[in-house]
C-alpha cells in the first residue's frame, strides 16, 4: 500500500521529521487559499502515486494568488500517466543550498532492513545506485536491536554530508528507521531532503509505502488505503481480491498461482498467442471465486477466448469444475470460447463433471493453451 | 536417500486444530508422514485425527521426539510460531502460511542464522521426498519416488512440472517449494547444495520465476560447486516491467536484473538448459541422466 | 528507585494489567470516604516500601465504615518497620480461588532479562526459590527480540497454571516484560496475581523497581522518586549525592570507591574497632564533597574517631588535603579526632600540603585504620 | 608478555574532547599508551592532544589501524559507542563510563557473544600492562612490570593492592579493572583464562567483593582448570545482609550466597589463600612466586 505525499509528510511529520507547512485542496479556490496561507513562492503538487510528477507537469511554482488559480487549474483533473488527479497539497517552496537522499528499506538478498543516504538527493536515486553505487552510503540493520544511533551516524558522515548539518540528518534518518519498523514499512523515503541556508532539513517530498501483509496491525494506515487502480477491470479485480493485471492481448487466461498463470502467459506466447490479462484467483478456488473470474474476462472486450488451468493442491478440481459449470450457467450464450484444464487433486472427478456443452476441455496444459491460441485466431479472424 | 525429509522425520503441527492445519494434517498421515504431534496453546491433551496436541512446541518436541514443524497457525502469529519450532529446537521447520509481514520475516531469518535449523518457507507448499513423507500442502499423487531433485519458488507450476516428470517416469528424491515471499528460510542455493550433497539425487530442476536475483546467484552456484546436472525453468518471460504479478517474488524491476532474460541467460552460461515448456524441462532431464 | 505499590498499579493498570479498584488516602476521612466507595469487603494497605507489611500490621481487611476508620486510624501515623506510614491505599478485597506468581528481573549471571512464572503465588517467592526452584517456570529473554509471546505462553503452561487462565496470565507477563523493558525496570512483579472463580486474574500487590541509572531517560518516573530514607543522615547522604550506609560502631570511615571503603570498614573489624558508617565520596572528590562528607560523619553522635583513606586514580591527593583543611577550618574545634591517609595520584604533594593541627596522618591504610580504631577507643574509654 | 593489551595496542578514545577524555588521554599518551586517534561525531578533522579525531570508530580504525577503544562517553550514550567500537570492529573495548542503564549493557552483552572481541568494563579503572600500555583512567605510576596478574572489581582496591605489590617488588604482567556493574564485558573467568594462557603470568591477584556469584564461579574455575598459582581478596566482611554498599556488585543478598564468607570458602576450598588485609595478599602472593 502506498500512502500519497500529503499522507506520508503527515507521518513524518507527526514523528518530528521537519516538513514544510503545506495544505491539501480539491477545488481550485481551496487550492488558492491554501497557497495565500502558506505564502509565497508555493508548490502545487499532485497527489497521484506515480514517480515523475514535475516532468509530467504535476508540480508548479507558483508566486501569487493568480498563478496559484492558473496551477490548480492546470492540476486538478488532469490525466496524469494514466492517474486522474482529484486533490493537490500546497506548501511552501523550500529555498535550499543542497538535497540530500534518505532511505531505509528491506534489502531481500540479506534479509534485513538497509538504511541509506546520499548527498545526490533531488534525482532519480535508482539511476543514482545503478551508476554510481558508491554515491550512496548504507546500513545495513539488525532487525533483533533496531538501528542503532551509530549507524545513523555513520551512514551520514559516510555519505559525506556536512558536518553543520550530519546531526539533523542522522536523526531524520533514525527517525525515518523507526517510522519504517513501527509502521511495517516496505519503503520510506525522503528525496529530496532539502537542506537549507541556514543548517535546517526539510523534507520535500515524502514516501512511505506499507506492506499490504502487516496492514492488519496498522489500523490507522489501513484506514488511509484507497483505491488508486489504473481502469476499472483493475479495481474490480481489487474488489474480488484476485491478483489481476491487464495486458494487451487476446487471449485471456485463468489460473491458480502466480507461477502457473506466468507459464500460462508465457505459453501463449510462445504458441504464437498472445496474452489478454494475468488473474490468479488462488488456492481454494470455490464455485463464487471461479464466477467472479470469469466475469471479469468476459468483460474484457480485448478477450476472444480464454484459458483456464487450474492445477489442484489444496484446489480441489471437482469443486473447480462445478464452479464453471454454475458460472456458465448464468449466461444465455457463453459470450467467448472457455478452454478447461484441470490436472491434480479430483481433477478426473473435475473433468467428468464439466459441461462439454458450456466449454471445451483439454488434456495437457499444452493442449490447451493452443487451442485457446487457436480459437483467438478464429474470433479474431 | 532423499533431502530434508524421510520415513523417520518425526512432524508436529503448529495450528493442528484450525481448518488448514487439520485438513493437511490428515492429509499428511495419509500419505505416510509420521505426525506425532500438534499444538495449539490451550489445546493440550487433546487429540486431532489421532495425534496429541500439546501446548507448546517445547512440550511436543519433548514428549514425542519431534524433530520438525509445520506451521500453519494465521499470518499474525506465523513469525512467533516459527522462532518456537526454532527454540523447541526441531531440525527443520516448513512454514506453509501466505501473507507472513515481511518484517516479521526478517527476524525470523536474523535468528536462523545463529541456530542449526533448517527453515523453508513461508508461503511455500512444503517438503515432500515421494513414498516417504511430505511435509505441507503438496498433492502426493502427482508425486513418485525416484532421483530427480527438484526446487520451485512457485506452489501449482512445482505441480505442473512434477507432473511432466511422472508422466515420463522420471520419479523424484524429494522437492522443496521454497515459497516466493521477499524473505525464505531456505532459497534456490541452500535446497542446490543440500541435492548436491546427496547421493541418490542423479539430476535437479530448478523452477524460478521473474523477480529478485536468487536465480542468478544460483546459476553461479551451479557453475561454481555443483557436479550434478541441473535443469532449468523460468516463468514470467511475457511479464510486462513494473507489473507486480502476483505474490512478491514475482514482478520485473525496471533496471537489467530479475527479469527473465537475465535469469535464462546466466542459468544457460553455466550450463544449465532451460525449457521454454515444462514439457521441455521434462525432456532436459531425461538427456542429463 | 522503588515504585510505592499504589504507583506500580497505576503504571500496571495504564498497561492494562488487571487491577483492583482503589483509591490513596492521606488521612482517616479519605480513607473511609475511599472504601465506601471502592465497596467492602476493601483492603486498607500501608504504602511504605518493606516487605512483609501484612505480618507487621500494615493491611487490614475491612467489611464496613466503621471498621474501615479503625484500620485507617491504626494505620496512618504508625512506624513500620522504621518507616513512618503517610498514606494508605483503600482497594477492593479481591475474592479468589488461586494466587499466582509472575515476575521479570535482570539475571546479572546471565546478562540477560530472565520473566517468571508459578501457581505458588502469595508467599514469600525468595523462600519458594531457594526450597523448590522447580516451582518458578523461568524464561531468558533475548534484549534484542525482546520476549516472543511464545515465552510467555511457555512460561506459563510450563508454571502448570490452569488452561482455564493460562492465555490471561501469559498477557499479564507479556505486559510485564514490555513494561519492565520500556521503563527500564530493575525488577517488575505481580505477587500474587490473584484468580478468581470466573477465571479472571488481577493483580493484588505490585512491585516496579527502577533502575537508577536509566531514571535520566523516564522523566514521568523520576518524577514519582521520593525520598525513603529511613533516617536523617541517611537522606542528607542523598542530598549530598553519597553512598552512605549507617552502621552500629564508632569509627567513622570516609573513602573513595566501594570495595577500598568496604576494605576499610574490614579492616577497622580486623583490629578490634566497629565501623560506624560506609561512605563513598567516589571519583574526583572536590573541597565541597569532602566538606559535606566530613560534615555528615561528624553529625554522628555515634562516631568518637574519623578515618579518612582516599587512594587516588582521578581523584587528585593535593585537591582531597585542600579539600580536608578547607572544612576543618571552618570548626572552632575539631569534633572527632580525624586520622588521614592519602595513597596515588598527588598523594606526596597531598600529605605535604595537609593541616597537621587539624589532622594526624598516616602512610598506610594499616597504620591509618590502627590510629582510628585507637582513637576511637581513647574517646570512648 | 601480557594479556589484552601491549605496546602494539592502538587504541582509538570515544569521547576524546570531554572533560575525562581528553585528560585521560593526555594521561595514556604520558603513559606510553599508543593513542593513534579520537572519536567525537562531528568534531571529525580536529586535533585533540595532539591525535586526530575521527567522526566514526569505524574510520578511525579504517585511517589509523586502531584495534582498541576506549569508551569515555557519558552513560546515556555508552551503550550505542559499545556497539559502535564491536562493529568497526576492534580487538578491545575498554568502558570507563559510570552510570550505563543496566538494559543498554544487556544489549551490548548479547552482542558481545556473537563477536571476537574482548570488552572489559563498563564502570571500570581500564586495563594496563606496566611499563607498555595503559587504557583507562589507572595511576601508571604505582604499576611496576613484573609477572604477576591482577584482576578486580573495584578501582581504588585495585590501585591499595597494586601498591603493596610494587613496594615489595612485585611487579605487574597486566592489571585488569572488570568493574563493578551487574553486567560486564569480561568477568573473572574470562580474566583468569587469559592469565592462565600468558607464560609470564607466574601468579594470579583476584579481588572480589560481596554480591552475586562470580567470586565462587571463579573459584571453581581455578579448581579445575588452572595451573597458575592465585591468591584472593575478598572486600565487605563486615558488610550487613541487605545494604547496597556503593555500586551494584556490593550488596549482600539475605540468603547464604554472595556473603564474604561463602566467596572465601569456595576460593580457600580451591586453593586460594585469602588475605585478611592488602598487606597479607602480598604476603601470599610472596609465596605463591
Amino acid at each position: 500500500m502506498k500512502l500519497h505525499e500529503y499522507q506520508a509528510k503527515e507521518v513524518f511529520a507527526d514523528a518530528g521529521i521537519p516538513t514544510p507547512a503545506s495544505a491539501l485542496a480539491t477545488t481550485v479556490d481551496e487550492a488558492v487559499a491554501a497557497a495565500a496561507e502558506v505564502g509565497y513562492p508555493a508548490a502545487v503538487k499532485a497527489q497521484v502515486q506515480v514517480g515523475g510528477r514535475g516532468k509530467a507537469g504535476g508540480i508548479e511554482i507558483v508566486e501569487s494568488d493568480v498563478e496559484a488559480r492558473e496551477a490548480a487549474e492546470a492540476i486538478l483533473g488532469m490525466d496524469l500517466k494514466g492517474y486522474h488527479v482529484d486533490r493537490v497539497l500546497v506548501e511552501e517552496a523550500v529555498d535550499f543550498t543542497n538535497e540530500l537522499y534518505v532511505g531505509v528499506t528491506m534489502d531481500r538478498g540479506e534479509g534485513e532492513p538497509v538504511a541509506m543516504v546520499s548527498t545526490r538527493g533531488g534525482v532519480n536515486i535508482e539511476a543514482v545506485a545503478a551508476e554510481e553505487p558508491g554515491a550512496i552510503a548504507r546500513e545495513h540493520v539488525d532487525p533483533g536491536f533496531g538501528m542503532h544511533p551509530y549507524q545513523a551516524r555513520r551512514a551520514v558522515y559516510d555519505a559525506g554530508v556536512d558536518h553543520e548539518v550530519a546531526n539533523n540528518v542522522a536523526d531524520v534518518l533514525q527517525t525515518l528507521y523507526e517510522l519504517w519498523a513501527d509502521k511495517d514499512g516496505a519503503d520510506a523515503e525522503v528525496n529530496p531532503l532539502m537542506v537549507t541556508a541556514d543548517g535546517e532539513v526539510v523534507a520535500a517530498d515524502a514516501v512511505m509505502n506499507i506492506d499490504d501483509d502487516a496492514l492488519f496491525r496498522q489500523p490507522d494506515l489501513a484506514e488511509l488505503e484507497e483505491q488508486a487502480a489504473e481502469d476499472d477491470l483493475e479495481a474490480k479485480a481489487n474488489e474480488y481480491g484476485f491478483d489481476y493485471v491487464r495486458l494487451a492481448g487476446n487471449v485471456g487466461i485463468i489460473g491458480n498461482g502466480a507461477g502457473l498463470v506466468m507459464t500460462t502467459l508465457d505459453l501463449v506466447d510462445h504458441y504464437g498467442g498472445e496474452p489478454a490479462n494475468f488473474l490468479d484467483i488462488g488456492g481454494g478456488a470455490q464455485a463464487e471465486r471461479v464466477t467472479n473470474a470469469l466475469d471479469m474476462v468476459f468483460a474484457d472486450d480485448n478477450v476472444d477466448a480464454v484459458v483456464f488451468n487450474i492445477f489442484g493442491g489444496i484446489t480441489r478440481g471437482d469443486e473447480v469444475a462445478e464452479g464453471i459449470n454454475t458460472a456458465l450457467e448464468q449466461f444465455e450464450t457463453i459470450p467467448k470460447p472457455v478452454i478447461v484444464r484441470l490436472a491434480g487433486t479430483r481433477s478426473t472427478e473435475g473433468m467428468e463433471i464439466l459441461n462439454t456443452d458450456l466449454v471445451q476441455v483439454a488434456e495437457t496444459l499444452e493442449t490447451a493453451v493452443q487451442a485457446a491460441v487457436t480459437a483467438a485466431e478464429e474470433v479474431d479472424g | 536417500m532423499s533431502v530434508l525429509v524421510d520415513s523417520d522425520t518425526r512432524v508436529v503441527v503448529q495450528g493442528v486444530t484450525g481448518g488448514e492445519g487439520k485438513f493437511h494434517t490428515e492429509q499428511m498421515l495419509e500419505y505416510g508422514t509420521n505426525v506425532v504431534a500438534g499444538v495449539v496453546p490451550g489445546r493440550g491433551g487433546q487429540t486431532v485425527a489421532g495425534v496429541p496436541v500439546y501446548d507448546t512446541v517445547h512440550a511436543a518436541a519433548r514428549e514425542e521426539d519431534a524433530d520438525a514443524a509445520v506451521v500453519f497457525v494465521p499470518p499474525a502469529f506465523a513469525g512467533d510460531a516459527c522462532f518456537e519450532a526454532l527454540a523447541a529446537p526441531v531440525d527443520l521447520v516448513v512454514t506453509i502460511t501466505e501473507g507472513v509481514p515481511t518484517q516479521d520475516m526478517s527476524r525470523v531469518y536474523r535468528k536462523l542464522r545463529e541456530v542449526d535449523t533448517h527453515m523453508v518457507g513461508p508461503n511455500c507448499p512444503g517438503v515432500i521426498t515421494p513414498g516417504e513423507s511430505k511435509l505441507g500442502i503438496l498433492p502426493g499423487n502427482i508425486f513418485s519416488a525416484g532421483n530427480v531433485g527438484l526446487v520451485s519458488r512457485s506452489g501449482t507450476l512445482t505441480y505442473q512440472v512434477v507432473d511432466n516428470l511422472t508422466d515420463r517416469g522420471l520419479g523424484q528424491s524429494t522437492a522443496v517449494g521454497i515459497g516466493g515471499d521477499p524473505i525464505i528460510g531456505t532459497d534456490f542455493i541452500d535446497a542446490l547444495e543440500l541435492f548436491e550433497a546427496d547421493p541418490d539425487t542423479h539430476a535437479v530442476v530448478m523452477c524460478g520465476e521473474i523477480g529478485g536475483e536468487d536465480e542468478e546467484e544460483a546459476a553461479r552456484f551451479i557453475g561454481e560447486h555443483m557436479d550434478t546436472p541441473v535443469a532449468g525453468f523460468i516463468a514470467g518471460r511475457t511479464a510486462p516491467p513494473g507489473k507486480r504479478m502476483g505474490h512478491a517474488g514475482a514482478i520485473v524491476s525496471g533496471s537489467g536484473t530479475g527479469t527473465a532474460e537475465s535469469k535464462i541467460t546466466a542459468l544457460e552460461d553455466n550450463g544449465v538448459p532451460v525449457g521454454d515448456t515444462p514439457e521441455e524441462v521434462a525432456d532436459h532431464v531425461e538427456d542429463l541422466l
